[in-house]
């Protein structure tokens, strides 16, 4: 297995996937000449040519739009946002027209698209460019979600939402293009709907996906070392459908349960896993569940107050002792 | 004379067409009254010329999306009256199978590419298509139809303007029944007539009377087979006016009735006839015998939808995802 | 005190804040000569003036805008939208603009700007017009998010929405337009975070919002006749910021829970409930929260369809009695 | 001659202004490499004659809201050079407390209603404040900025056409520095011109040699003092050119070099001098007399936003609210 950058992985699936099926295509801002915001696409345009890498203009909702009709006419689009915050602009195409064709249509449309896209903080990129909307996509039925947080995850993740038949909201994080991962070589898919055990522990259940999973096994290690706590780091990586078996076996094993999550805590991811755990792992609780995530303040600017608002892993191992006390 | 280029075949059909129309509506309408169709449903009564004229243009491997007032179009393109009636009732035997209802029409068999609710959401789609369309150089095109209302939102301007960039085949074909609801377009669109905004896409632009099945058919044909020919979008506009209400409940405070009577007068079900009898294609006989066929038909529909079954409820989730079944 | 519909007492609001302030102005389609789409500002373009009752064209975003940037500039907008579906169009200038310039901009400027609109469904509006999205406004900070169900509430609501110096999302109800219920005649306000105990009870808490605290409150009677239970009913009432206390003591009263929303359960208001419960009540919950929510599909047309989406007194009912099982 | 109608101290704090923008921004530059700057920085190099040109045309009552690049638009009105410089760098004494950084100056005492992050998304709020300033009957304008890219999205079209319906005293001044982000507006938008737009709002509309401190200002002043006379919307588009990234991390693969440079050869702030100096407004000695006021006016700058100190992290949640402060 080769170690590659998240976005080497990313590029690779796209670039794999292409060449497998001929209706699959990339449009998005700047996805072409520009090589991608982020440089995902990077060498793309010159592989496949402007036919199945399509420059779009600063139009959102029709970018996103024509996604979807493309999509509806048997084609395969993979669409760019350049971050999640600009996907605010076309929700209503993803919500209304992505989501809900398939079911109000009576079934005679799919719509195999992929929305592909960064979201987090920590960039120094203020209120408007710093925001976890993910939860709001996973509250949709009609779309899946997806969140990985490995390169190999997000290798094998984006060939299974390009090979899904249903609009799948693909979630990158921009803190996770540089990091790196083993990613195996040959081909491979990961089923949508799977959660991931990412470090086994028998104490407490850090529950977490995207980004902040990296935040759960640091604070993980951080527990083992100075405090001699065992704990299970669960990757829910898909938000919708929910694994929740996965999840609700990891605290009917370790008691206790932490949530982490980059977006605002209330009415967050979070929620959702203490609700479900409140329900189907109520008599193996042995304490609250307690929930880290962003401050519940529009993303400031300046550097301290930036740090204060993400989830550190001195938070989340202060939240885990507070509930194994 | 505009006739000589069409066949009496082509005529009497279209004429059928717009009475069909016509009487489906209004048994909707009393359905709707009845309870047996709920929700919002929006009427073609006074759009059939348009209506039959934009849809009666298109071959086969066409798209049309279109917006809620969609009843019509689907007719036109030669969806089962009962199966349309169906819909509208929620019927399992419906075009959408009961999930969508008189706002969401869909005959993927007759290219209705679907009837969409949030005003303006479907011209993005249209792109879409056209997008496909041209990548798998496919000669099709696709009709994207909505209301003069539509024009004033975001999603009209990124869509014109993508399908200008991107060189697509897409016959924009704006509506201009003259009301958003309580709005006329006086006071909400910055120019008073919808053709005029294609000056900012650089898009060759039409406006026609919408009264006169005539000439929207022929500028229509000419417009489609423009973007069939040059693969590049078209936009029309056709004038005409919904003799209803918006849907089913509209006080129609913002109009007088004598507006409402004065363009009646212009009732474009009527105007058809009377050239067709002028030029010799339709007779009263001929023309009871095709109207009471429509009442017919349009009974045949509606009881084919009152006796057809609600869908079963353990299908609720059916269609939520494609492999999902349970 | 009359008896009043829910209707009657908000048009009463617009129009006594419209006669106390004369910055406070009304804008959205068809709220003029429409009378409104749903007849909420009936009577009051005659009454005020078209400078005062704004209608304006389908344009969700410029209205949303106008209404935020005329607030920066210090008037007092009320921004009606037809129904919260079409908020999707405009949710980006109310996330990343109302919700977000106070604090941007160092406390500069303020926007002082409510929103009306009516969520729900059970109208057979299908699936693009019967969404129910608070939960998402409710997950944003810098807004405030109400969701009032009685008519009186309705009132004392919307005027301290009107008088609030911030952004106020107030949601609606299409079903409840035509309820009656007794209104004051004084001159009165509720406070924005206030949650209402809307009926006493000692054996469970069913905790719920909007339209389905009514469906909360047949379910409490049908207990108490059929089951002999005694359930008490927590109106959320206000979603930002939410009134814990009342809810959490609630239910450390009653050491039972069950939540309902109109809106779809996987990442909804219940989880933010159960979630909070998890945490602050979990010492005196003896049996798991259960959630009754929308079933996740998005909303069909036919009607018995519609009807098996919506939570209903049985499902609610059902609920209970196992969690009290 | 261009500069009869003005006078001389006038000019010269023109030429003030634009170099000042100019070492301002070469500053920030070199504070981002070094870390002193974090997150995204657009810088105006390149484009000082339109910002200036046009910002100065303002009375102390207009309304100005732009997008992201704005460092300068702020310099322009009047803000504290030390204050825009401690934004940028996140530190309390900045224009807006350390909280919005590059993209989101804001300076009520100067009229800069903010700068915002989502392309065109400020549009709406210009439309706002007009209404607002149309309400009260102030003789208020409001001057609304952005660039050539944010003419393609769904937001300009609304607020346009809104502009128009509602006759509200707006400036749209349209920034055409040529690129959004890798994309000309060839590439991106169906007409070539983004004056050509307003056609669809039947609103004036103008171009203009943005690299012309004159030509830009005597337009400008034209259009400001039409909108505030008529209290109707009018559009002016300011050619220009960005001569470094689009921000500061931007390899430039989408133009070359050559083109870069060629553009560079009609450096605005060059020009500008030269005219002046020809007319005797300048001359060498005064000019390097401003030039080097204006390096120590941004070394002060400088030394005041790295000397400030960062926000208290208690005061995380000041700001949310209005009445909370905790
Ligand atoms: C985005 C959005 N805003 C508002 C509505 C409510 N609405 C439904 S139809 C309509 C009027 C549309 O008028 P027009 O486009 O002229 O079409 P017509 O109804 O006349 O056929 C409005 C405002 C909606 N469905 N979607
Ligand atoms: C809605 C939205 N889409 C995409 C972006 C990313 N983005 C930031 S600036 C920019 C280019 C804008 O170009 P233009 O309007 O010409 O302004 P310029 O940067 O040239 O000053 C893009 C695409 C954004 N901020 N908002
Ligand atoms: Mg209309
Ligand atoms: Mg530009």
């Amino acid at each position: 297995m080769a170690t590659k950058t998240y976005r080497e992985a990313l590029n690779e699936a796209l670039r794999e996937e292409m060449y497998r099926d001929p209706n699959v295509f990339i449009i998005g801002q700047d996805v072409g000449k520009f090589e991608g915001a982020y440089r995902v696409t990077q060498g793309l345009l010159a592989e496949f040519g402007p036919k199945r890498v399509k420059d779009a203009p600063i139009s959102e909702m029709a970018i996103a739009g024509a996604g979807i009709g493309a999509a509806m006419a048997g084609l395969r689009p993979v669409v760019e946002f350049m971050t999640i915050n600009f996907t605010l602009v076309a929700i209503d195409q993803i919500v209304n027209n992505a989501a809900k064709i398939r079911y109000m249509f009576g079934g005679q449309v799919s719509v195999p698209m992929v929305i592909r896209t960064p979201g987090g903080g920590g960039q120094q990129l203020t209120a408007q460019h710093s925001q976890n909307l993910e939860n709001w996509y996973a509250n949709t039925p009609g779309l899946k979600v997806v969140a990985p947080v490995t390169p190999a995850d997000a290798k094998g993740l984006l060939k299974a939402a390009i090979r899904d038949p249903d609009p799948v909201f693909f979630l990158e994080n921009l803190a996770l293009y540089n990091t790196r991962g083993e990613v195996p070589d040959e081909e491979y898919e990961i089923s949508i709907g799977t959660a991931d055990i990412k470090r086994e522990g028998t104490d407490i259940s850090l529950i977490a996906h995207s980004r902040m999973v990296n935040v759960a096994l640091q604070a993980a290690q951080r527990l083992q070392d100075e405090e001699g706590v065992s704990a299970e780091v669960v990757d829910i990586r898909s938000l919708r459908p929910l694994d929740t078996e996965t999840i609700v076996n990891s605290v009917k094993k370790t008691n206790h349960a932490v949530t982490v999550e980059e977006g605002w805590t209330t009415f967050g991811v979070g929620g959702e896993m203490a609700a479900l755990l409140a329900d189907q792992a109520f008599d193996y609780l042995d304490a609250p569940v307690k929930r880290v995530g962003g401050e519940e303040v529009p993303m400031p600017y300046s550097k301290p107050l930036e740090r204060a608002v993400i989830p550190s892993v001195d938070k989340v191992v202060s939240a885990a002792m507070e509930v194994l006390a | 004379m505009a006739t000589a280029t069409q066949n009496k075949e082509a005529l009497l059909e279209q004429y059928r067409m717009m009475v069909l129309i016509r009487v489906f509506e209004e048994r909707a309408a009393q359905l709707y009254t009845q309870a047996h169709i709920g929700g919002y449903c929006h009427l073609n009564i006074g759009e059939e010329a348009t209506v039959v004229g934009a849809l009666t243009t298109l071959q086969s491997n066409d798209y049309v999306f279109t917006a809620y007032r969609e009843h019509g179009h689907a007719l036109a393109l030669g969806s089962d009256p009962g199966a349309v009636m169906a819909e509208l009732c929620g019927k399992a035997t419906g075009l959408s199978k009961g999930r969508g209802g008189s706002m969401h029409l869909f005959d993927l068999e007759h290219r209705l590419y679907g009837g969409y609710g949030i005003v303006g959401g479907h011209l993005p789609l249209a792109i879409g298509a056209a997008l496909a369309a041209q990548y798998r150089e496919e000669d099709a095109i696709v009709m994207c139809l909505f209301g003069e209302g539509a024009t004033n939102i975001g999603m009209f301007h990124e869509s014109l303007n993508m399908a200008k960039v991107y060189r697509l085949p897409v016959l924009f074909f704006c509506v201009n029944n003259q009301y958003a609801m309580g709005s006329a377009p006086e006071e909400d669109s910055a120019v008073p007539e919808m053709w005029m905004k294609a000056c900012a896409y650089n898009m060759p632009a039409e406006r026609i009377d919408g009264m006169d099945v005539f000439k929207v058919r022929e500028a229509t044909q000419r417009a489609v087979d423009q973007v069939r020919s040059t693969g590049e979008p078209f936009f029309l506009e056709a004038v005409t006016y919904r003799f209803r209400g918006h849907s089913m409940a509209d006080a129609g405070r913002y109009r007088t009735q004598d507006e409402v009577r004065e363009w009646q007068q212009r009732d474009p079900i009527q105007i058809f006839a009377r050239k067709l009898e002028e030029e010799g294609v339709l007779d009263t006989g001929l023309r009871r015998e095709i109207d009471s066929s429509v009442e017919e038909e349009v009974e045949r529909a509606t009881q084919f939808a009152l006796e057809s079954p609600a869908p079963d409820v353990a299908d609720l989730y059916k269609y939520v995802y494609t492999e999902e079944s349970e």
